[in-house]
């Protein structure tokens, strides 16, 4: 198989950066799922879609707004009403495909479309919170749990993936310009790429 | 330091003693000055002129209120006009200059103005600069001819046009409570919510917490009020649930409980931490907010009242007491309230001198007499200030003056004073409450508007509400912030205030009316009598006076100003102040930085949308143009060729061998589900249930209202799985659009939709070689016309990627669309370029699609611009017949079938000179006697294959002009010439290259 | 009533300026009159003025609900221009600015029209077709566009971005040079007083609540002032247009009200000559007499009469602005303020008798009333007096959205916060 | 200005897309009732007051909501999902 190429290219430049006088307050990395796909319910079938998901990837979770669960390697969050982004292992879109009954739902892949950037360290909320117009509050914004929002014109589905650990899916054609954006707001806390 | 500092007390640090220079000289401050305290302290009290009259202007508050003492501040290189002195904190090394004047601050040729003054009354442009109404300066002409000095003569600072280099972010805030301001009321507020354990934000705009607590000489708990307040300020910061912001200004109170704050996080600093914003840009949503916003002291009108040294009570105390600054070494008071008198006892106590306290009442209160002892004098009551004298304040001039019928009478007798304090009384600063919308309300003891009640979720505390003393605020902000977190108000012990008994109603004086010039707005010179001229001339309403006189426009915002206007005109117009209205506040409440909410995008606005291949063509040299937020390749310039040249080249490389271009660009959407291809039925003009998996087909969408919306390919690739492309320009637009129709109009329809754009990259292998290229490098599938005819789809691999291919042409040759997965994009071009080494493959760019186009007469969006038909364009082959779809229904109204509307046309230069696209086309002319314009250039190109300047056109009637004669028409670049219109379809009419 | 001139000035200015006299009367209702025009703003003032400079028909009253001026002829960026693309349009616009040229002579108050030019920069090789396609549109119109390059660009406009580095690289841009800004406020009050002078009543703090009417036809309007009846009633309140529609039954309009912020920085020495437009967003940007810049943006995108906008779009517009002036970052903005704009279907207004027997109806002025407040004033005037449209207003009827003959300068069909 | 998305929970306004009135029914796709369709593609109640109308919340969840909204006040006074099938077993943001 053909290696994906990141769409950061050059813009990613492991090193520290910054304001490091209290040493890095976050570190930028690049997540690379082996396989993201959107599997969607259509109305009154998301529980079975669930389902399917759950036989693909061991990740099960309740039909609420904003639920995800993460596991190992593999994570699913809800991104809207019955539509769940998943990443998982090589496959995942085929296998999901066959769970996925053609009355209950769809299912697109969107391995090379979406690039999966991490942001971890004690400061990881205060450079979101420049960025995005939501609460990372661990009260408001728990472990596994997913959003969809937006920066400016970049499309973001947001995963806390651990206690000071955030995914950000964004539109692959995107990464770049929003990688430099994070760089940027991290600046203050002084950051860690690698 | 100079006489003006006191030798001890006060909340700044001596033992940092801070350079700074004003105008060029050096002086020195100490840490915790604000710039006019560092000026007064060194005996400075000529600050700025005016702005109309350029009188000489000093310091006349301490805050956020300053009308008078705005200097341009030099820093990062650039200069920063309008910055009042009072909100300036001193660093090292800080530069400042005065404004408004020339030559110099002392001696300034325009105030000069000063002697027309009678000439330059409120509105007075109205009436004359008209000029002649015949001659060479009839029209606008004498008007702009004057308006150049006007303008010249107006403004204030100035401003450079070096880009601003700081650093500008935006912060998303979320709390249980938002605390605005932290004077006792709001520490009191917020510690209380906190301590019920809500998350709780405490904005201050000052650098300190404390509020009037700073410099009231009061004691609270028995210590101090300020350190009683740093201690406050202190528990408060140290809990994890509470975020305490200093020099931060609330400014906007937003729908939604959305407040807006500009943290001013490196203004103070001589170099900010690296990666630290200059400003940060607050946006706040808080569930409940307390106004602790305190209140405002305004001036009193009288004549020549804006000289330097004049200045607000309270900040002649808080120079005394937060500073160590005496203001003047000869006080004199002027009131018509109790809370001057405190002043006074401070000033005296700090060593100064008060050599007057002029009371217009006639009885004063025993706390306010006691006081007046302290300062040592006797209180003449009954008296106002009839004028002053001196350039900087020397004399005050007063007389009796009989509060009930507002009359001076008696001697005129002079007083000698170097700063004349003055307090007209306390107006609550309900800016923020009053922007949701509701009008506030007149208090008869306060003199003053009170908040109105609230239309969004907040609780007031302290002098915000009207409540003037600091035991109130205490109470009042322990309450506000209860209530806030869900709790009920408590009735614990508060700390014990020990604070004089004033009465905090003002006599309802506003103005001494005398001989001379008294301004009401100082900033923007609007004097009474300008007010009274308003009234005169029917602009009686609080609107029409703000607006004819600019009472309250200036950079202040008639913080000071406001009352006594509208006290002025009820005056006039024998009215109660209520009855003649308010001013609606409005956002900002003190001037915000733009660079502040331009936040991240100051040096990039949008982000950049790059495709799989973007480095590759970068890498070879391409010269990228933006399309939308999309960089893509325009040419793949050689060194000593222009951008024609190379158009000319790359095309005619497809046309004769083969080419690739990027289409990575072009919108894909994911349409699946049962319900698929009869979702596509109803939203194209022609049918898709009735293509087959495998195939693909070209699609027109319409907007209801029967124009063409967009274009593009719908390939099958299941039977219940199509993949649609769109334009690169109405990608979002198109998915949009379907899904408002699948959420909203047809829900029941199974059929999901997905933007998957960014999974594909795309290349198009266009040329009589094309099907060469692909043999060389695809396997897996054959690629001959049997197993990929026309519009047919396979998938294979190339070097070892998996990819979908789809024989479909835009350049109207032999061509293919390969799609690979986005991060093979560069592998898969690569493989292409390779195996098209041996045909002469050449990467081309936007001008050379353009020019295959043009050469076909495909549409873009240059035609489907938003006004076009599908007849327009020709395209009513595709309006399907056999079922309604979206735009059917008025598609044949009588306006959009019109035979004389613009429609597709061919047109070809007959002077071998190029068109232009925006050109527009005329029956008959010349550039010195433009015709009658018969339509436009859509788009132009030299096309290599006819070896012409072709272009595409809409023009009236389309196809009826086919063969006619008629004039290209470029008044914009000079360019007329002779040109045929012809039929669209240039090349290959038939479409025998890309079948073949 | 006295002349205004400079004479006078220096006169009033010997004398105390105590014998100036209001600028318009303050008079009560009259129980009926000739003309009733609902709506004291600059069109409606305009209407009143040439119905009685023109016609001759002086038994007119301009009713307003708040103070003269209130809505959008106050709320306004002051911009004047007639940089069009669709010959309906071009015509229109154009005829304003004659209107325009002249208009301080006419009306005897200066309402400080500066022909200090408008310039639309232009950021991609499409964008610049537009423009040119405009420009042209412009000139073949009668009216007058320039084509600037980059170079004469930094001549001419200082402080704009011109660096190949900007995101959007300014690669042209079209000068209307006949265009600029005028005094908003002083155009209400011109035409107020020009008006007033010719025996126009206007009557303020007056209401409508209701309509009268003699079987099928409008014959007058109930207010807080009372009844008045007139033999036309005149309708020129854009932003509140479907409310006045609604009290006479029509209880759906093409027009939508939507709010528009707009914005003024602290006063500065002249920093920016003529109106400058961002391409690379929706931004113009001009700078007042006083000092102020004064810009704004798109509208915020949703129905609303509350005169107030939200921070998003503010945001958007200091974007916007940085973007084209990088160093404008370092100044401040001062106030913003919002009004209601009457959105049309397509964009563009509507001056037409009907719909209703006895009603006149001029609306639907999306963003771009006030440059047009002379032509509009002009064309309406006629209408309501001769009972037939006036060559320019002629295709700016009601019926052209049936008929599918809209003039869409944007090409954005009916969805009104587009345009 | 807020909007509680039923999915997502309030967000800020720049998020959603407004879609307009939502008083208005298409006509049956087949009509050739011109009144009714020129009545659906172009007029508006524009009510000052509560309003019905579309937002699409385009930079979030991407699903059309249903709100009844004071256009005097901008306050939110009922928001549901536009499309009645998912409203069901909606649960709290």
């Amino acid at each position: 198989m053909v290696e994906r190429v990141s769409p950061l290219g050059e813009a990613f430049r492991p090193g520290t950066y910054g304001n490091l006088a209290e040493g890095p307050g976050v570190t930028l990395t690049e997540a690379t799922p082996a396989a993201i796909a959107e599997a969607s319910a259509f109305p009154g079938s998301t529980e079975p879609l669930l389902a399917a998901i759950e036989t693909v990837t061991g990740l099960s979770l309740p039909a609420t707004p904003g639920a995800g669960a993460v596991g190992d390697g593999a994570a699913v969050f809800a991104i809207g009403p019955g539509r769940y982004l998943v990443s998982g292992a090589e496959g995942l879109s085929a296998s999901l495909q066959a769970a996925v009954a053609l009355d209950i739902g769809t299912v697109t892949d969107l391995s090379h479309g979406r690039a999966a950037l991490r942001i971890a360290g004690p400061r990881a909320e205060w450079v979101l919170a420049k960025l995005f117009a939501l609460d990372f509050s661990p009260a408001a914004f728990p472990v596994g749990e997913g959003r969809a929002t937006a920066h400016h014109d970049v499309f973001a589905h947001i995963q806390r993936t651990g206690g000071d650990q955030f995914d950000i899916y964004v539109f692959r054609s995107f990464a770049r310009a929003f990688w430099q954006e994070l760089c940027a707001a991290a600046e203050e806390t002084g950051y860690e790429v690698g | 330091m100079s006489a003006r500092r006191i030798p001890t007390g006060g909340l700044i640090d001596r033992s940092r003693t801070v350079p700074f220079t004003f105008d060029g000289k050096a002086y020195t401050g100490f840490a915790g000055d604000t710039l006019a305290a560092a000026l007064l302290a060194n005996g400075i009290t000529l600050i700025g002129r005016s702005f109309k009259y350029h009188r000489p202007r000093g310091v006349f508050t301490a805050g956020v209120d300053e009308p008078n003492a705005l200097v341009t501040v030099f820093k990062d290189g650039v200069r920063e006009p309008n910055i009042p002195a009072t909100q300036i904190e001193l660093y090292e090394g800080l530069v400042a200059e005065s404004q408004n004047r020339f030559p110099s601050l002392d001696y300034d040729i325009s105030a000069l103005n000063q002697l027309a003054g009678p000439l330059f009354g409120a509105g007075f442009y109205y009436k004359t600069f008209m000029g002649p109404v015949v001659g060479p300066l009839k029209g606008t002409r004498f008007w702009m001819f004057c308006e150049h000095f006007i303008r010249r003569a107006a403004g204030l600072g100035r401003a450079g046009y070096d880009k601003d280099p700081a650093r500008y972010e935006r912060m998303n805030a979320f709390c249980d409570v938002l605390v605005v301001g932290a004077g006792p009321a709001g520490l009191m507020a917020a510690e209380a919510a906190a301590k019920a354990g809500k998350r709780v934000i405490l904005a201050e705009q000052e650098p300190r917490a404390g509020g009037a607590a700073n410099w009231s000489g009061e004691t609270i708990g028995g210590k101090p009020a300020a350190l009683w307040a740093e201690a406050a300020a202190e528990r408060l910061a140290a809990m994890d649930n509470v975020r305490l912001l200093t020099r931060t200004a609330v400014w906007g109170y937003y729908d939604g409980n959305n407040l807006a704050a500009l943290e001013r996080v490196g203004d103070h600093l001589a170099a900010a931490p690296k990666g630290a914003p200059r400003h940060r840009h607050w946006s706040i949503r808080a569930e409940k907010v307390v106004l602790a916003t305190g209140s405002f002291e305004r001036p009193i009108v009288f004549p020549g009242n804006d000289r330097p040294g004049v200045m607000l009570a309270g900040a002649a105390e808080r120079y005394a007491n937060q500073f160590g600054v005496l203001p003047g070494e000869k006080i004199a008071i002027f009131t018509n309230n109790d809370g001057a008198y405190r002043a006074a006892a401070a000033l005296k106590k700090a060593g100064g001198a008060v050599v007057a306290i002029l009371d217009v009442r006639p009885e004063i209160s025993a706390a306010a007499r006691a006081l007046a002892e302290e300062a040592g004098v006797v209180p003449l009551l009954g008296h106002a200030v009839a004028g002053t004298a001196g350039k900087r304040l020397a004399k005050v001039l007063i007389q009796r003056f009989d509060a009930a019928t507002g009359r001076l009478s008696g001697d005129v007798r002079p007083v000698e004073a170097d700063c004349l304090a003055v307090s007209g009384g306390w107006s609550p600063a309900i800016h923020l409450a009053s922007q949701a919308g509701r009008n506030p309300a007149w208090d008869d003891r306060l003199n003053a508007f009170l908040p109105p009640q609230p239309t969004q979720e907040w609780t007031g505390a302290g002098a915000f509400t009207g409540a003037m003393s600091t035991a109130e605020a205490l109470s009042s902000g322990r309450d506000a912030g209860l209530i806030a977190a869900g709790k009920k108000a408590s009735r614990a012990k508060l700390p014990e205030v020990a604070a004089p008994p004033l009465e905090a109603g003002p006599a309802p004086v506003f103005e001494i009316k005398a001989e001379g010039k008294a301004f009401v707005d100082l900033q923007n010179d609007v004097t009474a009598d300008d007010v009274r001229l308003a009234h005169r001339e029917g602009f009686v309403s609080v609107e029409h006076l703000k607006r004819y006189t600019t009472l309250g426009m200036a950079t202040d915002q008639g913080k000071t100003s406001n009352v006594p206007g509208l006290a002025i005109m009820a005056g006039a117009r024998g009215l109660a102040i209520p009855e003649v209205g308010t001013t609606r506040f409005r956002p900002p409440f003190s001037p915000v930085s733009i660079g502040s909410l331009a936040a991240e995008k100051h040096g990039h606005f949008k982000p950049d949308r790059l495709t799989p291949m973007h480095d590759w063509h970068v890498e070879r040299g391409a010269r990228m143009m933006e399309v939308g937020l999309w960089h893509r390749p325009m040419v793949y310039g050689e060194a000593g060729e222009t951008v024609e040249q190379t158009y000319i080249r790359e095309a005619a490389t497809v046309r004769a061998s083969v080419g690739i271009v990027d289409v990575s660009t072009l919108g894909k959407i994911a349409v699946k589900g049962p319900d698929a291809a009869e979702f596509l039925d109803r939203v194209y003009t022609n049918m898709f249930s009735t293509l087959a998996v495998g195939k693909a087909r070209y699609g027109l969408m319409l907007r209801e209202d029967g124009i063409a919306l967009d274009d593009g390919t719908t390939w099958r690739l299941g039977e219940h799985d199509f993949l649609m492309t769109t334009t690169t320009a109405n990608a979002g637009k198109v998915m949009q659009h379907l899904e408002y129709y699948l959420d909203v109009v047809w829900p029941d329809l199974k059929v999901h939709l997905a933007s998957v754009t960014d999974q594909w990259a795309g290349a198009a292998v266009a040329g009589p070689n094309a099907r060469k290229v692909l043999e060389a490098c695809v396997t897996e599938t054959a690629v001959d016309n049997e197993a990929l005819p026309f519009m047919g789809i396979v998938h294979g691999g190339i070097a070892g990627a998996p990819v979908m291919i789809c024989r479909l042409s835009f350049s109207g040759e032999l061509a293919y669309e390969v799609y690979c997965g986005a991060g093979h994009g560069t592998h898969v071009w690569e493989a292409l370029m390779e195996a098209g080494e041996a045909f002469g493959i050449t990467p081309y760019g936007m001008e050379a699609l353009g020019t295959l186009r043009i050469e076909k007469g495909h549409v873009t969006g240059a035609e489907i611009d938003g006004r076009t038909t599908a007849r327009d364009l020709y395209l009513d082959w595709m309006l399907s017949k056999k079922k309604p779809f979206i735009g059917s229904a008025l598609m044949d109204r009588e306006g959009l079938i019109d035979t004389n509307r613009i429609r597709l046309v061919g047109v070809v230069s007959l002077d071998g000179r190029p068109l232009g696209g925006g050109a527009h086309i005329v029956e008959k002319g010349s550039l010195e006697e433009l015709g009658e314009s018969i339509g436009h250039i859509t788009a132009f190109c030299y096309s290599p294959a006819l070896s012409k300047y072709i272009g595409l056109a809409l023009v009236k009637g389309g196809k009826a002009r086919h063969g006619t004669r008629a004039f290209v028409s470029d008044a914009l670049r000079k360019r007329f010439g002779p040109v045929e219109i012809v039929s669209h379809h240039f090349f290959d009419p038939e479409g025998s290259r890309m079948h073949g | 009533m006295a002349e205004y001139s400079a004479l006078s000035l220096l006169k009033n200015a010997l004398t105390g300026n105590r014998d100036w006299k209001p600028a318009w009367r303050k008079p009560e209702p009259k129980p009926s009159y000739d003309v009733i025009i609902i709506g004291g703003g600059g069109h409606g003032l305009a209407t009143a003025y040439y119905l009685a400079k023109e016609h001759g028909i002086t038994n007119v009253a301009v009713l307003e609900k708040g103070w003269l001026g209130s809505g959008n002829i106050g709320r306004n960026t002051t911009i004047v221009r007639s940089n069009y693309l669709l010959p309906e349009s071009v015509r229109f616009y154009d005829f304003s600015v004659k209107l325009w040229e002249n208009l301080s002579h006419e009306l005897n108050y200066n309402v400080m029209f500066s022909q200090r030019g408008i310039l639309n920069l232009a950021h991609s090789p499409s964008q610049a077709d537009d423009y040119i396609r405009r420009g042209n549109a412009m000139c073949h119109g009668g009216g007058d566009g320039v084509w600037l390059t980059p170079a004469e660009i930094a001549r001419k406009v200082p402080g704009v971005d011109l660096s190949r580095s900007a995101r959007f690289p300014v690669i042209g841009g079209l000068l209307q040079p006949r265009a600029g800004t005028a005094r908003h406020d002083a155009v209400a009050w011109g035409y107020a007083r020009a008006a007033d002078r010719r025996g126009v009543d206007i009557l303020e703090n007056c209401e409508v609540t209701g309509f009268l009417r003699d079987g099928e036809k409008i014959a007058g309007v109930v207010t807080t002032r009372g009844e008045i009846r007139a033999k036309k009633v005149a309708v020129a309140v854009a932003g509140s247009t479907s409310r006045l529609m609604g009290m006479a039954g029509i209880d759906r309009f093409p027009i939508e009200s939507h709010v528009l912020q707009a914005f003024v920085s602290e006063a500065i020495k002249p920093f920016v000559d003529c109106v400058v437009t961002f391409g690379g967003g929706h931004l113009y940007m001009s700078q007042s007499d006083k000092g102020g810049l004064v810009f704004g943006g798109d509208l915020d995108g949703y129905n609303s009469y509350a005169q107030r906008g939200n921070l998003p779009l503010v945001e958007e517009v200091m974007g916007e602005m940085v973007a084209m002036f990088p160093a404008v970052a370092r100044l401040r903005l001062l106030r913003s303020w919002g009004g209601i704009m009457d959105m049309s279907m397509d964009g563009s207004p509507i001056i037409t008798g009907g719909p209703l027997p006895g009603m006149y109806l001029n609306c639907g002025w999306c963003y771009g009333g006030f440059k047009a407040t002379p032509a509009s004033g002009f064309s309406f005037a006629w209408t309501i007096a001769k009972d037939e449209p006036h060559a320019v207003n002629a295709p700016f009827t009601l019926s052209r959205f049936e008929r599918g003959a809209v003039i869409d300068e944007k090409g954005q069909g009916p969805t009104p916060k587009l345009h | 200005m807020l909007i509680p998305c039923p999915h997502c929970g309030p967000r800020d306004v720049s998020e959603f897309s407004y879609q307009g009135d939502a008083t208005r029914t298409r006509p049956d796709p087949a009509s050739t009732d011109m009144k009714a369709w020129h009545d659906y593609v172009y007029n508006r109640p524009n009510p000052a007051g509560p309003h019905r109308e579309y937002w699409q919340h385009a930079g979030g969840c991407r699903v059309h909501l249903l709100l009844t909204r004071d256009t005097l006040t901008h306050e939110v006074q009922a928001v549901a999902f536009a499309r009645a099938g998912l409203n069901e077993g909606a649960g709290k943001p």
